[in-house]
């Protein structure tokens, strides 16, 4: 979070191009070893309509996009009409000549016209042409820029590979000649990144926890996971499945769990709504499951191509009655890598469904990583799981349900009982839906034993109490003094952060983070020890009924003092955290709801 | 790999797969048979019940797994199909019977039962089709005839039934039979062939509720079952299935309707399981080497 | 609620005829004009099992089933064997001695050993000899049953209905002879009832509400719904589809609304979570449906004949993101029958999906009923709806879209927009799932704009402040001062009612009830004055974590100083809570879990 | 009651159904041609815009009803049939035509075409046909031929796919017809003819999708597209229309492949809608005579 960061706004079309521009320079910062953040605004259309992306990199750590935009690079008139106005003194505004005419620009905003008929005659390359220009005033050296569009288009031949370059440069000289560079040239750290987004963290993750079959139904902004790995199924062994729908992809879940592997889904609030009655049902065969719900703007269909924390209560009221789940949330791609393994250990601890909620601003955001944090060998907890070849030396293979040798379901302190895979001799049981006994049989198929079903449904909630004790509580971020407590949780951790900081840098306010990660079960106490203690508490959240403020209470009965929510699907920056905590420390309001500037 | 079910290394009977839990069925259900026939199958087929998973939706029908030792999964109402799946493609040495009613199947499950045919998953999928909703006591199902009196119609049922054997066919299933608890070594004969079958393999079985039916009851159907073995009926003659599937009135034809070889199941087209075993068996870590190089891709 | 009730058991198994000899009962205390409720204790098996049948009786209202029983009436061994032991002194147990071995009856209880073959020769006819004898020991005259068993037999012919008759007068006789009559014989009031169940009172409540258009996918507890609809449909011109699952059920649900008719639906809770996503269409779509959860235990299959109150966080949380919606409870068959035409007229007036928590033991519980109090007349208020007829001239019949003459969404201070029904001349419109502008276009068709999204996202979550002034609040029932506020919602007011009224009058206890039948939008302000100022809070529910408790929680921060559950399937019984009040009021715990002894 | 579709008082024309808002589609997309026939042909129909309901689900085909001026609906990714049913049962004046994409309605939505078919409900579905889920930028759909690689499938798809001709009419549909966005003309007289049917009519329309399926082109197509007419088929001819509805490789044959007319709709086997005009239009009160007897019914 320095100064010394770099924000380059790219607007145009769906289908313009804009993707690639942005993933050159990011695989170009991600090789001088620099942070970077990319968030891509765009619309559930395929092509045309608007698109602006946000590309911020520094040589200190970056969490969010920013709050503003140093250079623009319109790929439209559209991108010149409604951006140029936001551009403020010392920034660049680079358009091509041949189709897009400047507006007046604000005092001390350079207008960087570059003809790229004159550069190179062929049109398809004057996004090319603009990389260029954008490189040179970052102070990067031309080699870079070559370096990726000879990969990009090895398979295309030297013709190709030759034109890019010849019309990257010939974007590079003309900035070199024609417009002012940035006072501070973009350094090289001498570290080397990788590019990632939040859903191939995701995917990265489960394969690392033991993944060995992933089934979706393609549902935006979800379908990253998928395609991750639907691409590394082979080499890596993994049973991937697309179904006719969400309901068919959970109960595939819960029959491939069921066989003893590891399985799992991501989807998005709607197919999670066709999941919900699945993970009930999970729950009460006992058997661990993890699904991803990336939440985006609801209700409904909603806007697909945007962010919300709207889906906290859809999971909280997942599915009819009572059954221990955990929900755990995820901030950025290496907290979602490192969470799929976690949470797996955890279930296959406890016999329950997990559920993952993460949102279009992690899940399709793009970041820098280092390599070396996506750990693949952290550890994997099977948890109290019986397959043939741990199967004792049995009378008969057929034991199991007609001597009650085993018990799936025996009742115990923890709740949870040794779970056997079909395969396995001597262990012969069924799991139902249906309320049962100790070994499986229906209650209702002997009689329905109100003592039976008490003591069964106490069994299964009881692992609560054990979950809880194996996940880490929440801990207070920044000074143990401070005028506001910001609480948030999910893909609010990075712009609080940042927040924070620019709070203390620039208006010398003391403002500490609380952030929530695991959202069930839920650390009452300890979260209760640092809210109690603090002089104002502000809950940030993408919800416009604060699903999580009324969870928070519902939990503790903590109610906040303030809130800042958003809801306009785009998300949270720094600034407007900012103001909004300082009109609430002024005393102005209790409810802060921002306004969306950039992409109006 | 192989798709052929895992013989038991002893010698099982049919005695093997009883359940000292006693059927709740009403008595004369047709069900029962059904239960005695898979047993009879599973025993001749010489299996051992703990590769046998037998697993049902939720429906008087779907109450058999709790009737049969072996492994068993009693899932929601309409999904066994998908939870069937799922445990045979992580575990494809388990012969997996995905069994439940017709409302399960062909009503809140037709889009798995139209899906599950056409990726061609080897499972043995049976029907116990009584024309009605029994669990909740009397509802029209997806199998009621026209006009047939409910306790949700009744002034007679006006829509048209689904017609499970040209459905199964069309929607892809390899393996397309009917059969008739009244005739339950006919249909033990139906169920060892479908359970050999290297495909999704569909048994739709007249098994009639004695409490809630009274149109299509034993009688009924004992009057116009006719054999298709009897009937010269050619299970590879794609008009003929869909004929004989059709009918229905004087004469209403079970045995085997449709049967082809020559399409691969999907366990047999996927890569990953041509070696090393049930998937679910298997080693879960990435090793070193891959590990690298998926985050070398990303740099 | 008098000392003067009776109590009569009838147990065997499914199949048994239990149903039948219970409404014959239920038939004759409402000619004579006797207040009774039943309750059924039943398995999920179409035959066999064991099914016990509770029937209280009274001169005044009753509320439950009550805690004893007085006469226990034998159909099978299994009954004898299970509840002879919960028989108190002055009761009586009647069985058949042809099939039946007597236990050890308690010291004070009768042995009623009835000789069916000496009495008919028919076995079949075992249970109307045993009725006979019932009615004999109540001291209800013999025309009575007589007159029933013609009325039932009728379409079977005289020689049926003789033989009907002479079995049950000889066991009237037969009981007079041999066996003590109650003390008290059962009075006759001049009134005359009727006999409803919480079913029939939801479907006849949609029918007084003017529903055109009942949408069923049959399930246990709520099929009975579907039954009563599809019993009148004909008759009241009602369309009645029974669909292939339960998500075809609400979507078809909001086409019919959407064409404006009153479309209602019920399912439990496994075909609610199935219907979740499509009520937050209906929201997004602001088109008024009504669906009603008839929750049993849970969680997946559960116990389907059971109940529960687990399903208030699936309401609170059904589907993805934020919409407006009214959920309310009911807590007896009139409360439910008013309770849908009123629902109706909330959610046409503010077009937005309606939710019905009923629960098992409502929805299945008969009761008398006051015919005249089944009002058909009541208000029916279609809020701002247009129809062809209500159609001003309009330049054009294809006016609507392209001249934007009529905003579908137009935003408004209430949030409501009037809606026009497809046929309507001039008024051309889509309504979307996706976030959409003032006329219907979609936000991400021309761009997505999150000024506009903010806008319509606040226009339709407007609807909630409205709502809540339309709805009633809560009110305090007993003393104001007292030493105990109960709590609940739903099915529980009778037995709380109950309850109190035992502890007064037993223990001298002052005790009052705080009811919450609305749960969306919640009367905060209400409810926090009465519990502010009451002494000790206990909320009562049956719900193993307290699912209301948590709610009442987050909307108000509350915590209630004790909790009595029960979540084994069974009802509370008044005792249950009289016992836990107590053990509260002696600082014993804080927590209740009533052990259910009657049907073990 | 008709289940003939309402005229227009004063003639309309293609032009009514046009509306201001361009379509989003990618430029080339075989949708704008489905939305073209569709115009012109409730035009050609004379039909009046407020007596006209196109009810989409969720994806690139699903938005149309956005485009087009008459009423509309957009509703979940899936859902158009079901609603569509109650929208027209519930209002059988409007005519209602269903339309989305192949996923929306023979993936996710497959359970609804099987039942909404076997209704016979008085509908017009129209199904855009890309082979390709295009909205979520291209997975394997359940139209997807074998091998086809996809984002879902990059090493190709391994399933069958559905066979949607074949599939109606098993399912019961009593008007099946396949169109195709090049033969526009064509088209609009396959709509028109869905339209005027009284009953259940699926168009299958092979729309290209442009962006995603590299495989299924307009090139591709125009290669192997035949008329039925020229074929000399035979709509009322079970089997023909069987084996044309499986016909996938040099030829590919589009047209009407099956009509049957002596099925009634579910509108005309309901009593209730025989006369009194739309329930939505109706009076909701229960007549007090008749309130009473229910009450009565209770004693
Ligand atoms: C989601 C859901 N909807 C509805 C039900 C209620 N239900 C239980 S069994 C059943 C149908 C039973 O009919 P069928 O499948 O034909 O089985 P049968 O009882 O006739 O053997 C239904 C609708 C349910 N359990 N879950
Ligand atoms: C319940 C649900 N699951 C998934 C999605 C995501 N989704 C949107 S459109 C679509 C499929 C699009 O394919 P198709 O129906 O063939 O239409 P096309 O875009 O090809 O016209 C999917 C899966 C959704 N909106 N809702
Ligand atoms: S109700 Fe019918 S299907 Fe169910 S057990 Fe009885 S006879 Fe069998
Ligand atoms: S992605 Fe395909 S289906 Fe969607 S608009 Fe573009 S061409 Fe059409
Ligand atoms: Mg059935
Ligand atoms: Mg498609």
């Amino acid at each position: 979070m320095s100064q010394e960061d770099f924000i380059i706004g790219i607007g145009g079309e769906n289908g313009q191009g804009i993707a690639t521009s942005g993933n050159v320079l990011a695989r170009i910062f991600a090789r001088r070893g620099l942070h970077f953040v990319a968030y891509n605004s765009y619309q559930s259309i395929i092509r045309g309509g608007h698109t602006f992306l946000t590309l911020r990199t520094s040589e200190s750590e970056v969490l969010t996009h920013g709050d503003r935009v140093d250079a623009l690079l319109c790929l439209n008139q559209d991108t010149m009409d409604r951006h140029l106005r936001i551009m403020k003194a010392g920034s660049s505004v680079l358009f091509d000549t041949e189709k897009i005419r400047p507006g007046t620009p604000a005092e001390g905003v350079q207008l960087c016209p570059i003809p790229s008929k004159a550069i190179t005659p062929n049109r398809l390359l004057a996004n090319t042409v603009a990389l260029g220009a954008v490189l040179r005033m970052l102070g990067i050296e031309f080699s870079f820029l070559e370096e990726i569009l000879t990969v990009q288009f090895r398979k295309k031949g030297d013709a190709v590979i030759a034109e890019n370059v010849h019309a990257a440069k010939g974007g590079y000289d003309y900035a070199g000649e024609h417009f002012t560079p940035w006072p501070k040239p973009l350094p090289k750290t001498g570290r080397r990144f990788g590019v990632i987004t939040g859903n191939e963290a995701l995917a990265m993750g489960g394969a690392a926890a033991g993944v060995k079959f992933y089934i979706a139904y393609p549902m935006s902004p979800a379908t990253g996971v998928l395609v991750w790995f639907a691409k590394y199924a082979r080499e890596l062994g993994i049973m991937v499945r697309q179904m006719e729908d969400e309901i068919s992809v959970a109960n595939m879940l819960i029959g491939a769990a069921h066989a003893g592997c590891r399985a799992m889904c991501a989807t998005s609030g709607g197919g999670f709504a066709l999941m919900t009655e699945a993970f009930g049902a999970a729950a009460m065969m006992e058997i661990p499951v993890v699904g991803i719900n990336v939440q985006r703007a609801g209700p409904a269909t909603g806007v697909p191509t945007k962010t919300e924390q709207g889906d906290l209560w859809q999971a909280l009221g997942a599915g009819q009655g009572d059954y221990p789940r955990a929900i755990v949330s995820v901030s950025s791609a290496q907290d979602a890598f490192d969470t799929v393994p976690e949470l797996f250990n955890l279930v296959e601890k406890f016999h329950c469904p997990g559920i993952i909620l993460s949102d279009l601003l992690v899940s399709e955001g793009t970041a820098s990583v280092d390599p070396a944090a996506l750990k693949f060998d952290q550890p994997i907890e099977r948890g109290p799981i019986i397959f043939p070849k741990d199967a004792p030396a049995m009378p008969s293979a057929a034991s199991g349900s007609n001597d009650r040798a085993y018990l799936r379901y025996k009742i115990t302190a923890s709740g949870v009982s040794p779970r056997a895979v079909p395969g396995t001799p001597g262990h012969l049981h069924v799991v139902a839906s249906d309320e049962h006994d100790e070994d499986g049989v229906l209650i209702s198929d002997e009689f329905t034993n109100p003592a039976k079903r008490r003591a069964m449904h106490e069994k299964r909630m009881r692992k609560m109490d054990g979950m809880l004790k194996a996940i880490t509580p929440p801990q207070l971020f920044g000074p143990a003094h401070a005028e506001a407590t910001l609480v948030g949780w999910g893909s609010t951790l990075g712009v609080i952060r940042e927040a924070i900081a620019k709070l203390e840098r620039e208006e010398g306010l003391r403002v500490n983070h609380l952030h929530v990660k695991w959202l069930v079960p839920f650390h009452t106490k300890e979260i209760m020890e640092v809210l109690s203690k603090a002089k104002r508490v502000i809950i940030v959240e993408n919800s416009i009924s604060g699903q999580f403020a009324r969870y928070l209470r519902s939990e503790t009965g903590f109610a906040a003092h303030g809130h800042i929510r958003k809801y306009d699907g785009e998300p949270f920056m720094p600034h407007h955290l900012v103001a909004a905590v300082k009109e609430q420390l002024a005393g102005k309001t209790t409810l802060s709801v921002p306004v969306h500037e950039i992409t109006v | 790999m192989s798709a052929a079910p895992t013989p038991a290394s002893a010698p099982t009977t049919t005695k093997d797969f009883k359940h000292r839990i006693h059927p709740d069925w009403c008595p004369g259900c047709g069900d029962f048979s059904v239960l005695a026939a898979l047993q009879t199958a599973l025993g001749e087929l010489n299996l051992a019940p703990h590769h046998v998973a037998v697993v049902s939706g939720i429906g008087c029908s779907s109450n058999l797994p709790g009737y049969i030792n072996c492994y068993g999964m009693h899932t929601l109402h309409g999904r066994p199909l998908p939870v069937s799946a799922g445990l045979r493609l992580a575990n494809h040495e388990v012969t997996v019977i995905a069994v439940g009613g017709d409302g399960d199947g062909y009503g809140i499950g037709s889009a798995h039962f139209l899906h599950t045919a056409r990726r061609n998953i080897n499972l043995t999928y049976i029907v116990m089709d009584n024309q009605i909703y029994g669990l909740t006591t009397g509802q029209t199902s997806p199998t009621s005839v026209k006009g047939m009196k409910t306790k949700s119609t009744p002034f007679g049922n006006v829509e048209s039934p689904i017609m499970p054997v040209p459905l199964a066919i069309v929607a892809g299933a390899t393996y397309v039979a009917r059969g008739y608890s009244a005739k339950q070594k006919h249909l033990v004969s139906l169920i060892k062939g479908a359970i050999q079958h290297k495909g999704f393999a569909l048994v739709d079985v007249f098994s009639p509720c004695v409490t809630f039916n009274k149109d299509n009851t034993y009688v009924w159907f004992n009057k116009r079952i006719k054999m298709l073995e009897d009937l010269g009926h050619d299970p590879t003659d794609f008009h003929a299935a869909m004929e004989r599937g059709y009918q229905w009135g004087d004469e209403i034809p079970i045995g085997l309707f449709w049967k082809r070889d020559d399409l691969p199941s999907l366990e047999e087209s996927e890569p990953i399981l041509a070696e090393g075993g049930p998937l679910a068996y298997r080693e879960v870590r990435v090793p070193p080497a891959k590990a690298e190089a998926i985050r070398k891709s990303l740099l």
